[in-house]
């Protein structure tokens, strides 16, 4: 009774199974965000991805930060850890090499990946381990009322600042390049259907991807509202010329060296889609399978270390695993000098 | 006198192979039947700065602690002779390297200034000349047997016979000084070869030369010094680990079925971390028993974080690290607190605060290792008092962590992480794997915290990847969804609480918790009652044994849990013990001895005696006994030890 | 009757003007002679959730406590109607918006699960139809003067009057809301218009329309519920300043001198940061009183980092924060510890663990407070009861940093942060500000750490850049350069936590560290001694003021500071108290009582009551004093309250 | 006599003043590097850096995390602050800001600029603040005995390592472009002419300043040695098209791009020398004066506070300042209703 009351606080799956609409990928949770604000946008993409790719709930896990992104988790029926302000990246990195057969996504603020988060964004590009960064970037820090975010440009002066900001902005795309990303792309809230497509891409890369997705804050960022990008925003993909596919490793620092060029248009125009893609770089799951043969079928997660309460590991096993330690102890049949 | 336990000291810079020396001479002593310890004392640095290594061998048991004078001391160059002279006494073997001989004080640049003034006004109140020469001459003069030995005239001799490059032969520095010992101490050339065999195991090669080249430093100083009448080794274990605190915590994951271990390096806990490393595959000859994920983070943040995450897919994870790693950890710890996740954080104490004395001992993180982490939150926190111990608890850490769904400290120190001890092989068949209660089938409506389970206040689990869930830093329902409101805040904090309870009832409080020694020893008769935690164990059990000898009724109670803690026993026995006039002691690496103020805390019980020690350097049987002997003599209330270099 | 006293309560969404009608009515109430705390409760959300405003208004004088039931509740929307109903009483006046009569139950969205639940339940038992209008009828039925205001009625009587837009015209809900209170407890226009001049300082063209709105909300509830008869405020203070904690801190460290504060956003310490940011430039009317850098950090491992950095150039440095951020911020306090830094860390504590109940209150972090920080260093920990004391505090935090060279951990919680009050206005000229001992002409051989100072254990100090110094995180020598020497350890060791048995014999014990109420009772003549700190100080007072009238004689020993803690005063008391049979309760915001384990921890004597609560709101009067009545029966001895939604 | 014998660890300043040699900036205390560690190299170039600029010992502070390269201010004669593992920058920023009168400058491993304290490092070039970032780039962690920077390339095995490296390498110069530096050079340990060019350089210029030192770690790093460093680097200067100064903030974006591209240069040849500098961009030390008016002339370190043992803020102050906060309260002159 009691319990029954509670249950309405969770996720009874969608009755109907078989092919998934997006609609089952949502729980039954009131969503809290201000009317308007880009976050619905971004939660209707990713429902739609899911649907789209198939994903099984069970098997999916959604890692966010603290923000009002963070709280993005609990209106997705598949998993969701709703972490630490600025550590998403490191309990997804845990959750993806226990277990690499699930899919595992961060979506995060600008705040909690580029500001607190900063140190673990640029490690996990650095890995290339197979996890999608989505960013909510809505230049603010939603949630603590609207501070300037690290993506805030200098001199701009929001809502709740009392002053104009006096920090510089970061700049996501070249960041998530120099630190390694193997997918690196923008995209924007409203536009749901180029974001779905994104994000579909970013999942099934092999690879650390990033997508930075600008992301109106209706409450506090009255300077990067839909009007101003309705304005600046341009495709990528709409240059004939564009060519964001690295096909060999030798491609990789031309093509990086463009990306970066590229991004940093920020001002009348801003380009979005995608940046630059390198599959051609092996993913931490597949180095460590070379490392570790048979890692990927028997991963931390799914290794039996327990057989009738008692170890699995036996002592002979310690004698053959750790014998460099073992010695043999015989004072009497050598005897002494 | 046949000596049944002997101390040794070697000494030498960083970088100049004193570990291999070590190693040889542990190895060596254990193929001989003798029970043995080394404990390393090493500054923060690479290269160039003094370290030694102090040894404990006894031809009868098994043993832990140290002390001093020592019998022999052999050191490689003129710092240790400055540093360490006055540690020997009549009747000591003393070796040094006779080309050093002339070597002044004010010329050994790597010692430390306030080092170098301390010895250089001991030498004027002793009237010696500052010179190797003339600290040798002053030892003779008091009765320790000398043995000047030239290391270039030794390694000339390996050099003609071998032909070892000359820029590897300093290489061998480490052979002259394991050779000096065995010399000392009658050890042959069969154990010594046993030792190097075990250091080189994959260069054999070395190990003739080494052995060469030992054995001619053993003769020499056997020719000038002769040497010391150890019984001969008699311990019958047939096999035997020779392995450091770090390796044995090591070992004791991969029994337990630790899978996934992150950290960050940081001394003395990185070499667990490396040690699983090297062993990741599991490779138990050919038969598969899976592998360990280590993965090195950007630092303890990440590693937490990451440890956590792994625990979450129903991996056994742990992470491993120091002071400044574990307040980075903090935030996470509470976070793995509210959402209840069984992790280990394996806490190897070094001197601080801060940054401190990061290759020094102390056991000063007690209390942060109970109270830091913001908000209420249940954790276990157990210590380990010996290599044996701290095996069997990270086994043990593991279970309590899965069985209770929360995180678990798992306290040990310098002092264990870098000693080198015999142990017997373990069996794991005598220990346990309990992996806490599972939902066998989650269903679609799986409540990860779920109130109304049979097993209240616990929920059972489900990894993700087994069903859907969520999870949350947040105060949340059942599902993991976050909730502000007021009674179910109240339901889920008294469920996480009371986990503590049902801890509290279920562990044992004696012999578990708390163990005392002798065991069956009643509060009315004992006069004096140690109280004690981690590595304090060894040293302290060995004075008690001695102090019985004495006729003073010691007893050592061995603190081994400090959370949930063992209140009921340990209040009744301090009660007992000091309403029958008995004297209640507290021996602790920390300035205010903070397992007794845990005591206080969870008693009311007042610790009214201290015995503690806060140079980082290691308590040593002689110095303790001294201490308890006085405060036994109602001479003092508080004694701060201060023995070692 | 006429009261003296009343308790109010206003209600509606996040984001819709709560806070302009609490801010107005306090200073409207305020400007009327009566003493005024309002505590606002509110979710982890920007828009849509329920939020509500608790207010006490006193006729005769200041006061900080809260209670209930309700003389007067006045709500905006469906939400806080069916989640306040049963918080009236017979005769409270209840307001409330007509047009949403029929909004059932299971149309209000925002409201979480688990309360829905809960409310659907109690209307089930009462027997009431789950519709605002149900309740209302229940209400009325019960003898509450109800009244229906039609929002939209009065918001188109608004427009028609004042053409506002209709896109602002929701903006106006605030003042019906402030109105309906003004209404029914006979505040008049004038006053209003001050809370509206106050609240629109720059935009004073809102005034008039707002108060116009106020007065048709105040005049159709005094229409339809009559009004409360409370008696003229009578407070003679010339001024005041209403000011939340936050700003209260923040005055104070204008005052104190700090000059430069780091922070990374968090609730409840962020409001504090930015209201020094936007008074920075100490703009006293042309007056050039210098300039406070207020620095955003990345994260608050760099905000305690960049304050250590500031204290260390002779700055008067802080930082503020909450639980997950000070658990970041404690390796930088180990630091601060070994490197003697005067820092003030300012600890709003929230409810915990991990991120928790971000926006409500507790008193969960003092252990963390005291032990977090890995190693052994002294730090001092004060915490503040009410706004007059935090303001203070602020500015004694920074004089006992300097003075003792340490950091200073200043306790405060989201009660105190986010509730606006009425006080006096402060007078800095009866305040000190010491600056501790400073080296004169630092020469060059200055010794940032001298261990020879007349002022031993304190080393005179010198900024970067007035001298050539070292620090480090390392054990140090005289210098402040790397030492590992065991000699130098321990007279480093012992000089800096001989600081803390210094603060220890200087700051006095009675009357700072910990204040008894009322003052000069004998321990003798104690019923029932109550330990508290922190911001239950004002509702305790509150309640040993009733129970004296009672009969009951119960005193409040309120403890400010948990190190150095006045054990002596404190073990005399309780000791004191018990030996003559009286009671000693503890009365606290988290679930383990954790100053009475501090007590514990540092008298040996055991707190055998307490009254908490956990569910991160304020304990009100009405709880308070039924909890202590039955242990003062002797029916319970722990006590858990729960009130409050 | 106690005190004496401590005296000889300190640093009792050279004897003759005037114009200063480098020597007059080193203490006395033995440098406790391995023989050969490029570290010394830096040590060197830093005091003739200090003696050819002249910089006054005390208001000079030289901040450094842990590691090897964080021992590095106790042989300098100036402040010397040593702070934690990956918090140099933020202790600077604190210094800097409370008494811009000060030169301050921070060294640092690799592991710990940009490993553990990476997000400060991206923070530090948002704010352009007028600070020196020295990176002793051994790509190994010293200290701890010789486990994987970021810096390490993947795949590489060092001597300490078990197994070759299995995360990628950061790209520093690339990294430090992306967070904002304005000045962004490479230097090389053992060119210590070179380096304490640079080093001047780095001072000189106002803001955000960074130089990537390749430093051999003689006892660990078995790859990235002299050996292999003096057949792989080449100066950029030798390059006469290779312009690495913005004149104009139009420039920025440009020479940017070609300095990223250039960045990506790591293997059998590596470019060192400046990459980039701009000195358009406002420092954040005159953002701040902007802000604060005086702010230079009357930092918070600078400013009396205490007057007498009382606060220089008086009441009245608090009237001016906080009047916003101040009722008046006069319940008898209006009275009631
Ligand atoms: C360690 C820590 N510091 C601070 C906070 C407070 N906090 C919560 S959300 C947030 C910032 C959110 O900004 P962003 O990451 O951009 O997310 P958004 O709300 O804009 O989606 C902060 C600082 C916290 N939860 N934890
Ligand atoms: C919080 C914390 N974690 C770990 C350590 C241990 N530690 C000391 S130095 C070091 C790494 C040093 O590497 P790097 O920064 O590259 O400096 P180097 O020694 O190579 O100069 C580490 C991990 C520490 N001191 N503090
Ligand atoms: S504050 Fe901004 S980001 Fe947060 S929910 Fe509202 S509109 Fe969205
Ligand atoms: S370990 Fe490497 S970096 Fe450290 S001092 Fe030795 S050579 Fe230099
Ligand atoms: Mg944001
Ligand atoms: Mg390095």
């Amino acid at each position: 009774m009691e319990s029954r009351a509670v249950e309405q606080g969770g996720a009874p799956p969608p009755a109907g199974r078989g092919a998934r609409r997006p609609e089952d990928y949502r729980t039954p949770l009131w969503v809290d965000w201000c009317p308007g604000c880009g976050n619905f946008g971004i939660l209707t993409a990713l429902t739609q991805a899911f649907a789209e790719l198939g994903l099984e709930p069970r098997r999916t896990v959604v890692v966010s930060g603290i923000g009002c992104s963070g709280k993005t988790p609990h209106y997705i029926y598949a998993n969701g850890v709703h972490t630490l302000h600025g550590r998403a990246i490191p309990f997804a990195t845990g959750i993806k090499l226990a277990n690499p057969g699930l899919t595992v996504l961060v979506v995060g603020g600008d705040g909690d990946l580029l500001g607190i988060g900063a140190g673990h964004f640029v490690a996990l590009g650095r890995r290339n381990l197979d996890i999608t960064v989505i960013m909510h970037n809505n230049q603010v820090y939603g949630l603590t009322k609207g501070q300037a975010s690290p993506t805030l440009p200098y001199g701009v002066k929001t809502k709740a600042l009392p002053k104009p900001n006096i920090q510089d902005m970061v700049n996501p795309i070249a960041l998530a390049l120099a630190s390694g990303y193997t997918f690196v792309a923008r995209g924007y809230a409203l536009d749901v259907k180029g974001l779905k497509e994104l994000i579909k891409q970013a999942i099934r890369h092999r690879g650390a991807a990033f997508i930075d997705v600008l992301q109106p804050c209706v409450t506090y960022n009255d300077v990067y509202t839909v009007q101003f990008y309705r304005r600046a925003l341009y495709r990528l993909e709409d240059d004939p010329d564009w060519d964001p596919l690295v096909r060999s490793p030798e491609e990789a620092p031309e093509k990086m060296a463009r990306a970066v060029a590229k991004s940093m248009e920020w001002g009348e125009r801003i380009p979005y889609g995608v940046f630059y893609v390198d599959p051609t770089k092996p993913s931490f799951e597949e180095r460590l399978e070379k490392r570790l043969p048979g890692y990927l079928d028997q991963p931390p997660a799914l290794q039996r270390v327990e057989q009738a309460g008692k170890p699995t590991v036996t002592r002979e096993h310690l004698r053959r695993i750790f014998g460099e330690k073992i010695v043999q102890v015989n004072p009497a049949r050598r005897g002494r000098r | 006198m046949v000596l049944s336990e002997a101390y040794l000291v070697i000494g030498g810079p960083q970088g100049s192979g004193l570990e291999t020396s070590a190693q040889v001479l542990t190895v060596a002593f254990a193929s001989r039947g003798y029970g043995v310890v080394a404990n390393r004392e090493y500054h923060s640095n690479i290269m160039g700065r003094h370290s030694y290594v102090v040894f404990t061998v006894n031809s009868r048991r098994l043993v832990g602690h140290l002390s001093a004078p020592f019998h022999v001391a052999a050191f490689m160059d003129a710092e240790s002779v400055f540093t360490h002279f006055e540690e020997v006494s009549k009747g000591s073997i003393f070796v040094y390297d006779r080309d050093v001989e002339a070597t002044p004080l004010e010329k050994v640049v790597s010692m430390e200034p306030a080092r170098r003034a301390r010895v250089e006004r001991r030498l004027r109140e002793l009237g010696v000349e500052p010179t190797v020469g003339g600290v040798v001459e002053h030892l003779r003069s008091r009765g320790v047997r000398v043995a000047g030995l030239s290391f270039r005239g030794i390694l000339e001799r390996l050099q003609s016979r071998y032909q070892v490059p000359r820029g590897r032969l300093r290489r061998f520095t480490s052979a002259i000084v394991a050779g000096a010992v065995a010399g000392a101490l009658g050890l042959d050339a069969a154990a010594l070869e046993e030792g190097f065999r075990y250091r080189f195991r994959r260069r054999e090669h070395l190990v003739e030369p080494n052995v060469y080249t030992a054995m001619l430093a053993a003769e020499e100083v056997r020719g000038q010094a002769g040497s010391i009448d150890l019984e001969p080794g008699s311990l019958e274990l047939g096999e035997a680990l020779v392995v450091t605190g770090n390796e044995a915590v090591a070992i004791g994951k991969v029994i337990a079925g630790v899978r996934f271990q992150s950290y960050y390096p940081i001394t003395p806990a990185q070499d667990e971390s490396f040690y699983l490393e090297e062993h990741e595959l599991l490779d138990a000859g050919g038969e598969r028993l899976g592998s360990v994920v280590v993965l090195q983070t950007e630092d303890e943040l990440a590693a937490i974080a990451a440890a956590i995450g792994a625990a979450l897919t129903g991996a056994r994870a742990a992470t491993a690290t120091s002071g400044p790693g574990y307040d980075l950890m903090v935030e996470g710890l509470s976070w793995a607190g509210i959402s209840e996740v069984p992790v280990v954080v394996t806490l190897y104490q070094r001197g601080g605060p801060s940054t401190g004395m990061p290759t020094r001992g102390s056991q000063e993180d007690l209390l942060a290792s109970l109270f830091a982490g913001h908000g209420e939150f249940p954790r276990i926190v157990l210590s380990s008092g010996d290599h044996e111990e701290a095996l069997r608890d990270a086994v043990t850490a593991a279970n309590l962590a899965e069985k209770y769904q929360l995180p678990v400290i798992h306290l040990l120190d310098k002092f264990l992480a870098n000693t080198v001890k015999m142990i017997e092989l373990p069996d794991p068949a005598g220990m346990r794997v309990e992996r806490g209660v599972w939902e066998e089938e989650p269903g679609p409506d799986y409540r990860r915290f779920r109130l109304d389970a049979p097993t209240h206040p616990i929920s059972p689990r489900a990894p993700l990847g087994g069903a859907v869930m969520w999870y949350t830093g947040v105060e949340h329902d059942e599902y993991g969804h976050v909730s502000e409101d007021p009674e179910m805040r109240m339901k889920m904090m008294e469920k996480r609480m009371e986990k503590l309870s049902l801890a509290d009832r279920e562990i044992p409080e004696r012999g578990e918790r708390a163990v005392l020694y002798p065991g069956g020893e009643k509060p009315s008769s004992i006069e004096m009652l140690i109280l004690g935690w981690g590595s304090v164990k060894p040293v302290v059990l060995e004075a008690v044994e001695r102090l019985r000898r004495e006729g003073v009724a010691a007893a050592y109670l061995h603190l081994r849990y400090f959370q949930p803690f063992p209140a009921r026993y340990v209040y009744a026995l301090v009660k007992g013990v000091k309403e029958h006039g008995g004297k209640v002691v507290a021996v602790e690496h920390s300035y205010r001895a903070q397992a007794s103020m845990v005591v206080e805390m969870n008693t009311g019980l007042i610790v009214p005696y201290k015995v503690v020690k806060y140079t980082g350097r290691p308590i040593y049987l002689h110095e303790l006994l001294e201490a308890l002997r006085e405060i036994h003599a109602g001479k003092t209330g508080r004694v701060v030890l201060r023995f070692g270099e």
